[in-house]
This record gives C-alpha cells, structure tokens and sequence, in this order.
C-alpha cells in the first residue's frame, strides 16, 4: 500500500473554500451511516471529510459530486458540523480551481445559469410569459407582495401548473401582488451547493439590486430553494426581505378565511416533504395543515416523513445530473406513495415535482399516481 | 463436652413462619434432641417478652447454649446474640438459624416445610454443641496520621487532616514536596498554571503547625496494625544544616559540579548542591553526595559552598558528618500516595526515544513549555528554532497488552492540551495520532471539541514508527511518522519536526517494595488494590491504611483531590471514633499442629497469618486485628492448625451430618 | 475385644519398663507430651477411657522401631492399631491431615456402588492388558495428584514408571480400573468396618481377574495385602514389591540400564524395612544402574527414621520436625537426590520442604524421587 | 412408591448467596424444600471436606455459592473457591461421581430469583440421576 503524505496546502485551499467545519469532525461516522446514498450505494461522507482534514482529497472522484445537500447528516451531526458546506468547498475548488473536471450536465447547467439567469437554457425575456394569460400585475412600489416562481415553473410547461394556481389563489384572496418576470434570474441555490460561487454571488446581487430597486419588502416563493436562499443567504449580501413559502402562505389564507372551498377532493395523498422546507427551515406542519383543510382529502404519511423524509436527490445540483436507476432516490419515494396506495403525491417543491414526474415514467405504475403541488390541490378545491 | 445445656426457641413470627410450618412440632421435636433442656415455641422471639424467655431460661434453667430457629440471623442475630448477653450469656453461645426466608416463606407443602425446618433445627443444635465463648476486643485509635508521599494527593489528604488539628506526618523521599504535578505546565481542561495553583497548597504544608514535614525521607519499616502503626522513617542527610538554611541559593550558585536536573527531565543542569526548583518546599539545598567532590575527597577539595553560606548552614562538619537519621512514629492510620512512573517509551524503540533528538515524552514537554523551564517557555527543536509540524502519538505504552493492558486516562486530555500549546506559542501544524479520543470528565470533550476548532489534524491509527528515513524530498531532514489512517484505510507518512510520546503512567518502578511495605495488594497492572473497586475505593486490604492518587490507578488531578480527600475523611473517622472493634470469630493456629509451612500466609488478602520461628520451630500467628474471619487459611492449612473461631471444623461437620435424616 | 485383651494379644503386659521405646521413638524425640511406654502403662494400669480418648494415640506412626528395639518383644504398633479400633468405635479419630479427605474419600469410595474412574490419566504410551496374569495395583495415586497439586507431588508418574519398567520387562501386566483403596490406612486408625469392605472387593475382583502375580510400587499397600488380608480373605496370588521384582529380575535376566550420574541416598520406607525386612532389594537395584553412588545417610535398614506422618493423621508440629530432621540428614550426606521407594514418604518429605511464608526455617530443598523413577530413567527411551 | 426427592446440601457466603436466599424468601419466590443452606462466611471457607461430608451423610447434590468476583466482601474469596471447587471436582469425578451433583454457582445478593432457579435445576437434574450412590456408613452422623 503507497503511504500518503499529508498535505497542509490542500487543506489550507479547502479551509480557504469554506471547509471549516471539517475542523470539527470528530469522525464518528454518523453522516455516511445517515446518509440516503447509502441506501443505493456505498457514499462515506465522513472518509472525504476526513480526507478533507488531511488534504488527501480524491478530486477525480465522482463522489464529491452526490450529495444532494438533504441536509440529513447536518441535522444529526454531534458535533454540529456544517457537513453540506465542507461539500461545497470541495466543489469550489474543483469548480474554480480547476484542479479535476467538472461533471457536464452541471457544467452546462451552470454555464446557462450564468449566461440566461435560469438553467433551462430559456430567454430570460420570456421569464414572465407563463402568466401572459393570467391576470398579473408587474410589480411596482407598493405592491404588498412579490411572488417569485422559480425557475422551473416559470419554463418548465410540466411546471407551469404551480405557478398559474398560485396565482389562482392569490386572485381568488384578493391579494395585492406582483411579479418581476423579466428583472428577476434564478436564485443561484443549485449553482452555490454545485460550486460555482461566483455564479452565485452574481445572480444573488442582481437579485437584491432588483428587489430593492423596486421597493420589495415581501416575497412570496413557490420553491423551497429559493425560499432558503433569500430568506438565509441573501442576507449576507445585504438582502434582507421577508420571505414566505407559498404552503405558509395558503395556510394563513385558509385560517384568515381569504379562501373558501367549494368543493371535496375525495382524494388519497401523500406529502413529501422537501429537504429545503423541512430539514433546512424546519417547516413540517403548513403544509400538512393546508391539505388537512381541503374537504374530503385523506392524508397519508409515507413510511419516513418530516425530520426523517427521504430527499427526492435533486438538490445540489443533482437535478440537472443523471443519477444511475436504481441510484435515484425519487424512485423509491414514489413506489413507497404507490404502496400506500395513494391517489396523489404531494409536494412543495419544483424541484421535487421536477424529479418525481421523470419517475412517473420509470417506475412500475409510475402514472397510477399523480404529483401535483399543494398549491395546485387548494386551487383545484376552491 | 460435659455440662451442655441448650435451649431451643422456635418463632411463629405471627403466620409468617406458623403458617406454613407447624412450629410446636418442631419445638416438641427438639426438645427430644441429645442435651436439649428447654424447648418452647413463641410468636414473636424477637419482641420484648421473646427475648425475655430467652434470659429467664439462661437464669432458671442454666441454659448455656442457645439456638433461635426464626427469621434470617442478617435481620436478627445480633438481636438475639444482646439478648444472650443480657441473660448473662456469651453472645457467641448463640446459634440463629432461618426457618423463615429459607424455609416457610419459599415452600408451600406445609409437612416438607415442617420437616426442613426440623432438621434446620437439629443442624443447629448439632453445631451450637461445639460454640465456644469468643471475646470481643477493642482497641485506641492513635490519632496521629501518616501520609506518605508529597505529590498533590498526599498535599491534600495532610491538610485535610491537619485542617482538624490532627496531626500528621507527611513523608516525601524528594528534596521537596509537589510531585508530578509541580512538573506540569499548564493543566487540562481549564489550562491554568499548574504551579500557580499548587504552589500556594505547598506552602501551606510547609507551615501547617499540624503537619510535619518530613522531606527528603522515606519509610523504612511499618509493623503493628490499624489504630496503632509503628513507623521507622529514614530522614535522609542533605549534608547541611536544616535550620539555618535559608534557601538563598547562593552556594547552587558558586558550586561548580553539574549535572542533568531530575526536576527538568535531564532537558537542564543543576549542582551538586541545589534546590531543585525555585518554589521548593522546604526551602532549603540539599548536597548530591556523589556529586559533591568536597564529600568525595574527603574535605580536601573544593569548599565552595561553605566558602559562601553567609548562613552558616553548610560546614565542614555538616559535609563530612552529617548522617541519615531514623525516626519513629507513632500514627493510627496511613495513607500511602506514592503516585506513578512515567513509563519509559525507549522500550518501543519503534518510537525512536533517546535516538532521534526531538521525540520528546510528555513531562519532558511539560517542562519545554513552562516559563521556568530550561526553554524559558518556548517550544524550540534541539537546534533551538521551532517546530514546523508536531506529532503527538497516544498510548505509549498504554492499550497494549505488550506494555500496559490498561488505559492510562490523561494522555487523551493532555496530548490535546499540548496540541492547544503548540498552536498558540507557534502556530506549528499539529497532528494527534489516537486509537480513540477519551475525553470523558467534566470539561474534557468541550475542551476536545475547542481544540478541533484550531484545526489540530486527528488521525485514527497507533504509529508504527518514527524513522527519519527520507523517501521523498519534502521528508528530509524530518522525523516521519508512519501509520495507517484506519478511517482512511491507508497508510499516511507525516513528516513533523517535532515527535511527543503521551507515554502511559504506570504504576512505581519500586511498588512491590512499598506494597510489602504496607500490607497492600497490587493488581495485574502493578497499582495498588483498593478494597473494593466500587465501593470501598481508597480503603486496602490492611485497614487502617488508605490509598489516594496515581498510585492506585492513572487519574487526573481532580480525582486526585477527590480521593485524596476520601482517604483523609476515612482517617477522620476513625479519628474521631478512637477506637476499632476487632472481629471475634477470627481464625486462630494450634501450634502443636502447625508445621510453619507458609500457606497461610501465602493466601491470606489481609497479611493475617505470620510465619515465625518459636524456639527453633517454624509456626505461624495470626495478628487478630487484622484477620477477617473469611477462613481461606483454614482450608489452605494442610494439618489442620488452623480454625476459624464461630466456624470450626467441627461445628460446620457437626452441622453438615445433621441435615438430612436418614 | 476390649483393652484385656488387647493387651494380652500384642504382649504389652511383658513390658518391663525400660524405657527404650521411648527413647528410640521418632515422636518422643520431639514431642515431650508422647511415650510409648507412658501408653503402655496406662494400659496396664487399665485406664481405658484415658487411653482411647488420648489424641496422642493417633500419633504413633507404627513405624516399628521401637517393636525391633523391645527387649520383651511387646508389639506396640500392633497394641496401638487394636487399640485405635475401640477408640474409632467411640468416635475418635485423631486430628485428620488435609481435614479428613482422603480419609472421607476412602469411606465413600469403599462404600459406593459406581464405577471410578481412575485411569483417565491414564497415557496410551503404556500396554496393559485386561488378561496379564500379573497385575500392578496402583492404590491411591490418582487421588493423590489433586490434593498434592500444590507441593508438588505426582504420585502417577511412580505407577508411569512402573508401567514403563514392567513394559521393558515384556511384562504387560494388568491395571484393574474396579480397584479400590487398599483399607491400609483405615486399617491402621481402627475403621475395621471400611477396611473389611475394601478388603473384600479387593479380593473379590483380583480372585475374577485370575492374576497369579500381584506388583505394587506402594509398600503400604503391599505390606496390607501381604500380612493384613490373609487375616480376613483368601487371596490365592503372589504379591511383591517393585524393587523386589526388579532385584530378582536383575539376577534371572541381566537387566542392563543406561548410566546415570546421581548421588544418591536411600530412604527405608518403614512398611518395606521394618515390617517387611526388604532392605537389599532396592539398594541392589541402585548399585545396578551405572553412574548411581549411593551415600547412606547415618540412620538407615533398622535403623532408619520414619518419613514422618502416617494415614495423614496427626500430621503436626512434631511430625514436621522428625522430617526435618531426617532430610538434614539426607543433605549432610552430599547426595543430590534422596531415593524413596514408597509414594508416602516422597510426598511426607515434598510437603515438609514447603515453605511459602517470608521467613523460612532451615534449608531441606533436596530432590526426592521414587526408585521406580529412577529405574525408568535409567531404562531410556 | 413416593417420587424420590433429592437432597441437597448448599453452603452459601454470608453476604452474597445467603442474602440472595432471603430475598428469594422476602421476595417468596417458592423452590422445592429439598435443600438445606449451611451458612458459612465466605465461599473461600468451604474445604473440601465438607462437600465429601455432606456426600457421606447422605446428600444426592451439593451446591457451593458465593460472591461474584467483584463483590466479594473478602476481596477474592472466590478465586480461593475456585481453587478448592477444581481440587474438589477432580476427585469426585475420580471416584465415579456424576458432575451434576457438585455445582458451584456465584449469585450475588440481589439474585433471589436466581438462587430459586438453580434450586429447582439442581432438584430436578437430581431427580433424572436418581439418589446418590453412596450408603451411609453406620455412626457417621456425629
């Protein structure tokens, strides 16, 4: 066996990345045994954690690039150590160092990130032509609420349902509101946790520079990403606004009577929570509580849920990757909701919506079921 | 045998026993026994008018043995044995046997339960036939304390007691007192100055008017035993006079022989005439005999501290004449805080100790960075620049069945401590090589997490070798530390500067002296035996002789403190009672049948059995105030010499053949 | 039988007072309190009650060598033996050695109906066979091994070497795994009922096996077979003693031995000597066997001192001193090894050289060792 | 013919196995009357021959039972039983025994329940092994 020599360099470059926390790893093993990659493959985040202390990190390997930042690990930790951040200083420095390639998929998702403002690729003139035949005001001063869409919703046409009932809802509560379609870009979350910092930190400025100029004050977001990254990021570079998930949100409708039901859904669900709502902002009841007020629905849990709910994988830039079959995570999610015999899969999230619907085509009776967002089941009932 | 007369008491203990034994069976049953007198039946025999019944037949019926057939003789034998002794009875003419717990109480077939507690009592009566009057001894507690060792532990324990102006005498075979833990610079998990807080502790010994110092001594011989010790203490010659020394240090400083300093590990020099660190207590030098050539040449050369001891404190006379003295003591109890040996890690020549100029072990590093220690506080390399990168290897000579089996508890905590060290006063890169981190007291895993936080790089492996064998270019000139990094699962060279050896305590290189000395046990491991592990901690197989410190296991300081405070509450107590009572139902030899082989005395836990030549012929004796009655001797003793008083032979055989009818 | 008697059958009223018994007497050399003579007389004097709960009684080791001295031939060993029978039916027994177990385990294993299982120690390295016409009676020894683990005494390795030498002969003799204890010592401390039992079977299973010669390497056993049972069974076989055996081989066959170089002397076991007048046949077989020098200490054949405890019975103070005694004698003489032929006095000797205490007594340590041992020492192989 | 009932001679230490059979009484965990306890105050204090005894006089099992190692009162009386028990077993086995009927067991004062259950295995492997082989001799009860 070749001995390894310990490189103070490497760990200084990692440290300078953002790595230290790694200082704090006392190495119990926790992280990999909590690990969901562990449920399909073998991942130790502590040995590349621990490579990580000692500068004998494995650039090539593909593994710096799985963790879908579900923050599982972070959350059981005994030692409180950021785990997700040391991930991402690993990535910085493959991404702005190059010291080893960077996977495509995420190279290119980066680049039209970087370039078009949404990783789609799309033009960002066409950011707001989701809502052209809706009636949506552009944001101007003044106006209460900015709802931002994300990405996914805002292109994506198996999205687009999320953002057209949110804006359903919010017409039907009589809610002064109003988007910023062409002014706004992506929230730079999937770019940070994949990396590209620099991305980031431009998109996040932009953003802020929008906001700001136009006097927003409180956003209301259909994506738990974005959600976390205005709400928990954005203030380290001056952004500060308040920040409201569409599932809070509905909730403070339904109890505030802005909307009524008219009608039952004498349907079967399932809530998948997503990482970035539940782990991340501890959000777990909202949007339980939204379903539970839809007449006739009945709500199901899925074997793990809340603190222990299984990622969809698309986090981290995941989603823009191939993860092997068999390897993806949103597959087991959505046999286990078929098992339950679920009529729907609920979710809160673009990006869990995004990765469940590609199983749908995959999985055994994958379209047996339906996933549909909360927002689009309280738009459906009233 | 003539004369006996016994009385059988049988207890209904209301239903408890009458329920399921039919009581008056048994009473008419025994009262058909050889030398059975008496035999009544009594609801309550542990009650007024059943203990009455007992003392009206010792004085009607002139009784003189007793058996008590009732609950278990652990609730009620003493009851019984005062009410024997109030009936004007030796108390040990009693026997108690249970026909509650072990009879009525577990079985429900009233006749077998009735025919039980027949032959339980026949048994009983079989066996009380042959008890004898056994007296019960008492002896004065000396109030006066030895405490034996001047580290921390003996500090501690001497002040405890002297605190309740009782006096002690606290010996120290160094020049000074303070032990180990003067030699420490910084102590974990809080990093205060250790001499900042021993020092104050120190003088305070020194001027106790309740303590005695006897420094620079060491007991020479222990005999008597709990509540009455003899000691001889050999005060050893400093070859000047105590009482005019004032410590001034001048005559350390004209005298011209040197060599390495005991205190500071060998890392400085001292003279043949020294004190040997600037807070010693008592301040005053004491002369290397072998060291000093004036001694050595008979007077005829050098001089040049009497030349300069303007105190007059250090004569010819004194040089030439001066001699150990012996003094002798008289103390109730002792406590012996003899501490620990650092183990010696150039038995793992692996490690490359004494053969690569920076390994260093961990008190030789205690003294590199302490501010008065021969670096001055600075952590410096033989070449006197600082260290780049550290490695500090864990369990040397601790963990390894080749060594030392145990765990030796502060090397986790200290090695963390020097890494914490090395950062601040150099900034250099530290790496803790463990097999695991044990960091389990009060403080410790914050304090482990807190030096995490300096970036300190831990790796899981146990070094194979320290080797300044270069095979790359970057490890020349280096001390390369080769291990498997087991979480990595591979091989890692770490080229440092700078090697530290958290060597393992172990226990003192001369223990079995000290516990042949005292009357103590020392375990597998080599540390003295506590009484019990749990319960009875700092107490030794010898009572009256307590244990405190490093010398009993590897510990921290404030364990240390704890225990040592333990052994002093154990000393006040029998200070404050005066007296001990002695167990009579001890074992005792027939002379006539003892051949003197040793047996005894080999097995005995508490040094009971002695042999000794009387007239010409080997026999052994028992020392009564310290025999525990546990009767191993007797069963180790080949002729049969040897019987435990209440327990004989003869009374458990009588017993024995009497339980099952036939 | 009552003390009249006794004293009538053992010739004890032709005492003359003398005093000699006393004065040869290993025991009353150390032990102020012991005479046979003050015994004697009071049973002469009748004192019955005095005499069998005297615990003195038990101290005599039957040696014989005040019955050799006697100048009216008054059988003091064999007054004591009957004696001890009326003192053992009214409940005395003396002060057992080693708190009565091997007495214990005489009484069970004569009065057991299971099979024992003696030979387990028993090494494949030896031929036997169940249809010898010679058998080698190996007693006691395997309950030895575990009560002397501790001296240390391994009575079984005198039966190995025993086997090996009667194996070198040709000879593969018979062991009896249904044998029991010989009775000797219960004989000796009066419990006629176990001796009797044990003496029985004995004889009942050696009658079965049709053996026509029976060996032992332990005197006791072989001076009980020999002069004990013809007084209460038929026994219809020659009995011996290894080193007779071997003395009588040596002149038929020519037994030739490898050399061994040892200083030697040569404790009399006093069943073999005095009891039994076998004095040459041992000491023949150590000048056979080249490199032997034999070194006789200063009491020896008639003369010779009693290893010191008998039946492991009032085994004390004054016992411990008559062994010292002896085995200052076997030092002074220079020998190296001092030379048994009786498993007891080997043992007796090994565990009065214990000494376990910090202070010790007088230096004893010499080796001792079975003439059989030797023998097979010197066989090789 | 009445079932054979087998008896049983146990010595038991005074601080462990004594205690743990008064709280098999206090706590009245019921076990078959077939044995007898003889006190003694510590197991290192049974010599052999009082287990041969206890044959002699009629016993079909003998249980020695004391401290566990760490609790011993006496610091290692144990070990000293232990030392004994291996003399002991050897030479019973010897002379023909079954195993079964000498059992040394370590229970320590809180195990009523345990001393109650090797009682009851005693008593019925005693019962499978029939009485001990051994007839009593005449006048050995003292």
């Amino acid at each position: 066996m070749m001995a390894l020599i310990p490189s103070k360099e490497v760990v200084d470059v990692v440290l300078e990345a953002g790595g230290e926390p790694l200082k704090l790893c006392y190495q119990c093993g926790l992280c990999t045994a909590t690990c969901p990659w562990n449920l399909v493959r073998s991942f130790s985040i502590r040995g590349m954690v621990h490579q990580s202390q000692l500068g004998l990190v494995d650039f090539e390997s593909e593994d710096i690039w799985l963790c879908a930042t579900c923050n599982t690990c972070v959350k059981r930790c005994p030692r409180g150590v950021e785990i997700i951040d040391i991930m991402r200083a690993l990535r910085k420095v493959i991404v702005e160092m190059g010291v080893a390639k960077v996977p495509d998929a995420l190279r290119l998702s980066a680049k039209n990130v970087s370039v078009t403002g949404n990783p789609l690729a799309e033009l960002q003139e066409k950011r707001a032509d989701w809502a052209k035949d809706l009636d949506v005001k552009p944001f101007i001063e003044g106006t209460e609420l900015l709802y931002f869409p994300c990405c996914y919703p805002a292109y994506e046409p198996k999205e687009k349902g999320i953002a057209r009932a949110t804006v359903g809802i919010l017409n039907e509560a009589r809610v002064d509101f109003g988007i910023l379609g062409v002014k706004e870009s992506c929230c730079g979350d999937l770019v940070r946790k994949s990396g590209n910092e620099t991305i980031f930190r431009r998109l996040a400025e932009s953003n802020i520079k929008a906001f700001t100029e136009n006097g927003v004050k409180r956003i209301l977001v259909s994506s738990p990403h974005c959600y976390n990254t205005f709400k928990n990021e954005y203030p380290d570079f001056g952004g500060n606004f308040e920040v409201i998930h569409s599932t809070q949100y509905l909730l403070e409708l339904v109890k505030e009577h802005r909307i009524e039901f008219a009608k039952e859904l004498n349907k079967r669900v399932v809530y998948s929570d997503p990482c970035y709502l539940g782990r991340h902002n501890d959000i777990y009841d909202e949007p339980r509580e939204v379903l539970q007020s839809i007449p006739g629905l009945e709500l199901v849990e899925l074997p793990d849920f809340r603190e222990e709910a299984l990622c969809c994988g698309g986090g981290g830039g995941r989603i823009w990757m191939e993860t092997k079959k068999g390897e993806r995570f949103c597959d087991l999610r959505l046999e286990q909701a078929i098992e339950l015999g679920a009529e729907v899969l609920a979710v809160a999230c673009p990006i869990c919506m995004c990765m469940f619907k590609d199983s749908q085509l995959t999985v055994d009776k994958g379209e047996s079921i339906e996933v549909k967002d909360v927002t689009e089941l309280v738009h459906e009932a009233i | 045998m003539e004369g006996r007369r016994i009385g059988v008491y049988v207890c209904h203990c209301g239903l408890n026993i009458a329920g399921t034994v039919d009581v008056e069976e048994v009473a008419k049953y025994a009262a058909t026994l050889p030398s059975v007198v008496v035999s009544r039946d009594y609801h309550y025999m542990c009650s007024d008018p059943g203990q009455a019944l007992i003392k009206d037949d010792i004085k009607e019926c002139g009784i003189n043995r007793v058996v008590v057939a009732s609950c278990s003789p652990r609730m009620h034998e003493l009851t019984f044995r005062n009410a024997c002794q109030d009936g004007g009875l030796n108390p040990y003419l009693l026997e108690h046997t249970n026909i509650r717990e072990h009879c009525s109480w577990v079985h429900e077939d009233k006749a077998a339960a009735t025919e039980k507690a027949k032959a339980l009592v026949r048994a009983a009566v079989k066996r009380v036939y042959y008890h004898e009057p056994l007296e019960v001894k008492e002896a004065p507690v000396n109030p006066n304390v030895l405490v034996v060792g001047g580290g921390i532990a003996g500090m501690q324990a001497a002040l405890d007691i002297a605190n309740g102006e009782h006096q002690v005498y606290l010996v120290e075979r160094e020049p000074s007192i303070g032990g180990h833990m003067i030699q420490l610079d910084r102590t974990f998990p809080t990093l205060d100055c250790s001499e900042c807080i021993l020092t104050p502790k120190m003088a305070e010994v020194g001027h106790h008017p309740f303590i005695e110092l006897l420094a620079y001594s060491e007991v020479e011989e222990v005999s008597g035993s709990i509540g009455q010790f003899k000691v001889k203490v050999r005060k050893k010659a400093r070859y000047i006079d105590e009482s005019k020394c004032v410590g001034c240090g001048v005559c350390e400083e004209k005298c011209p022989w040197k060599v390495p300093s005991e205190f500071e590990m060998g890392l400085a020099m001292r003279k043949a005439i020294y004190i040997p660190f600037a807070q010693a207590i008592p301040n005053v030098v004491t002369i290397d005999k072998d060291l000093c050539v004036y001694i050595q040449s008979g007077g005829k050369k050098c001089g040049a501290c009497i030349k300069f001891c303007e105190a007059n404190a250090v004569t010819p006379e004194t040089l030439l004449n001066q001699s150990d003295q012996i003094v002798e003591l008289e103390v109730g109890s002792i406590i012996v805080a003899t501490g620990y040996d650092q183990f010696d890690p150039s038995v793992v020549p692996q490690y490359g100790y004494k053969k690569y100029d920076n390994v260093l072990t961990g008190l030789e590093f205690e003294r590199i960075t302490c501010a008065a220690g021969p670096t001055g506080g600075k952590i410096l390399l033989k070449d006197g620049t600082e260290p780049e990168n550290v490695a500090i290897i864990h369990c040397v000579g601790s963990r390894d069945q080749n060594y030392h089996e145990y765990c030796s508890r502060v090397c986790c905590m200290y090695g963390l401590k020097y890494a914490y060290l090395i950062k601040e006063l150099t900034g250099a890169d530290v790496y803790e090589f463990y097999i695991d981190m044990r960091c389990f007291g009060e403080g410790f895993e914050e304090f482990y997490k807190r030096i995490s936080e300096e970036g300190i790089k831990f790796i899981r492996g146990k070094v194979a070798k320290v080797t300044d064998v270069a095979i790359t270019e970057e490890e020349k000139g280096k001390l390369i530390v080769v291990a498997e990094d087991t979480l990595l699962g591979s091989m890692v060279r770490v080229p440092v500067d700078m090697v530290i050896l958290c060597a393992a305590l172990e226990s003192r290189s001369d223990a079995d002296k000290v516990a042949s000395l005292f009357g103590l046990n020392r375990r597998a491991d080599g540390f003295f035996l506590a009484r019990h592990v749990k319960l009875d901690p700092v107490a030794t197989p010898t009572d009256g002789i307590f244990i405190a410190g490093c010398c009993e296991a590897p510990r921290d300081i404030p364990d240390t403190v704890a225990q040592a405070e333990a052994a002093a509450a154990k000393a006040l107590s029998l200070i404050s009672k005066g007296k001990i009572t002695l167990e009579a139902a001890v074992a005792t030899v027939d002379e006539a049948q003892c051949q003197g082989c040793g047996r005894c005395e080999e097995i005995c836990t508490f040094h009971a059995p002695k042999v000794i030549s009387k007239n010409g012929v080997m026999v052994s004796t028992i020392n009564e105030t310290l025999c525990k009655g546990c009767g191993a001797c007797a069963v180790a003793c080949p002729t049969g010499a040897i019987s435990i008083r209440h327990f004989t032979q003869e009374e458990i055989l009588a017993q024995v053949g009497a339980l099952i009818e036939v | 039988m009552n003390l009249y008697e006794i004293i009538q059958d053992t010739k004890t009223h032709y005492c003359l007072e003398c005093g000699k018994c006393s004065s040869i007497c290993p025991i009353s050399r150390y032990d102020p309190q012991y005479s046979p003579r003050v015994m004697i007389e009071d049973a002469l004097f009748g004192f019955e009650e005095e005499l069998i709960h005297n615990h003195k009684l038990f101290s005599c080791l039957t040696c014989y060598a005040c019955q050799l001295k006697c100048p009216s031939d008054v059988d003091y060993p064999l007054f004591i033996r009957k004696t001890r029978e009326l003192a053992a039916a009214a409940g005395e027994h003396g002060d057992y050695a080693h708190s009565g177990t091997l007495q214990s385990l005489v009484g069970l294993m004569a009065r057991s109906s299971i099979k024992q299982r003696r030979f387990e120690w028993f090494s494949n390295s030896y031929r036997t066979s169940e249809s010898s016409d010679v058998m080698l009676f190996i007693g006691c020894s395997p309950y030895f091994e575990p009560v002397f683990e501790d001296i240390p005494v391994r009575t079984l390795d005198i039966a190995e070497a025993s086997l090996k030498i009667l194996n070198s002969l040709g000879i593969e003799p018979l062991v009896h795994p249904d044998e029991k204890c010989c009775g000797h010592d219960a004989l000796w401390l009066g419990d006629m009922e176990t001796f009797r039992i044990l003496a029985e079977h004995n004889a009942a299973i050696i009658k079965e096996s049709g053996v026509k010669k029976l060996i032992f390497f332990c005197p006791e056993g072989y001076r009980t077979f020999k002069l004990d049972y013809p007084n209460y069974v038929k026994l219809d076989c020659e009995v011996m003693h290894i080193s007779e055996f071997l003395a009588q081989r040596l002149e038929t066959e020519g037994l030739r031995f490898n050399e061994v170089k040892k200083k030697v002397t040569y404790q009399d076991p006093c069943r073999l000597g005095r009891h039994l007048g076998i004095y040459d046949a041992p000491r023949k077989v150590l000048a056979s066997i080249p490199g032997i020098e034999l070194v006789e200490m200063e009491h020896i054949r008639e003369d010779s001192i009693c290893c010191g405890t008998s039946c492991f019975t009032n085994c004390d103070s004054y016992s411990k001193q008559i062994r010292v005694g002896r085995l200052v004698e076997a030092k002074a003489t220079g020998a190296e090894t001092l030379i048994t032929s009786c498993p007891k006095c080997q043992t007796h000797f090994k565990c009065a050289m214990v000494a376990r205490g910090e202070e010790k007594g007088p230096e004893v340590e010499i080796e001792v060792m079975d003439l059989a041992n030797l023998v097979a020492n010197a066989i090789g192989g | 013919m009445a079932e054979f009932e087998p008896q049983i001679i146990a010595f038991c230490c005074n601080w462990c196995t004594y205690a743990a059979a008064d709280l098999a009484g206090t706590s009245r965990v019921h076990y078959p009357p077939n044995v007898k306890i003889v006190r003694v105050m510590c197991s290192g204090m049974v010599n052999p021959i009082y287990v041969l005894k206890a044959f002699e006089s009629g016993a079909d099992g003998v249980l020695v039972a004391g401290c566990n190692l760490v609790d011993c009162y006496y610091l290692d009386g144990p070990v000293k039983c232990d030392a004994m028990f291996a003399i002991l077993k050897k030479l019973v086995h010897i002379l023909g025994l079954e195993d079964e009927r000498l059992r040394r067991e370590m229970i320590s004062a809180s195990e009523g329940v345990v001393f109650a259950r090797v009682v009851e295995e005693m008593v019925e492997g005693l019962k499978k092994l029939g009485p001990a082989p051994f007839k009593v001799k005449k006048g050995a009860v003292v």
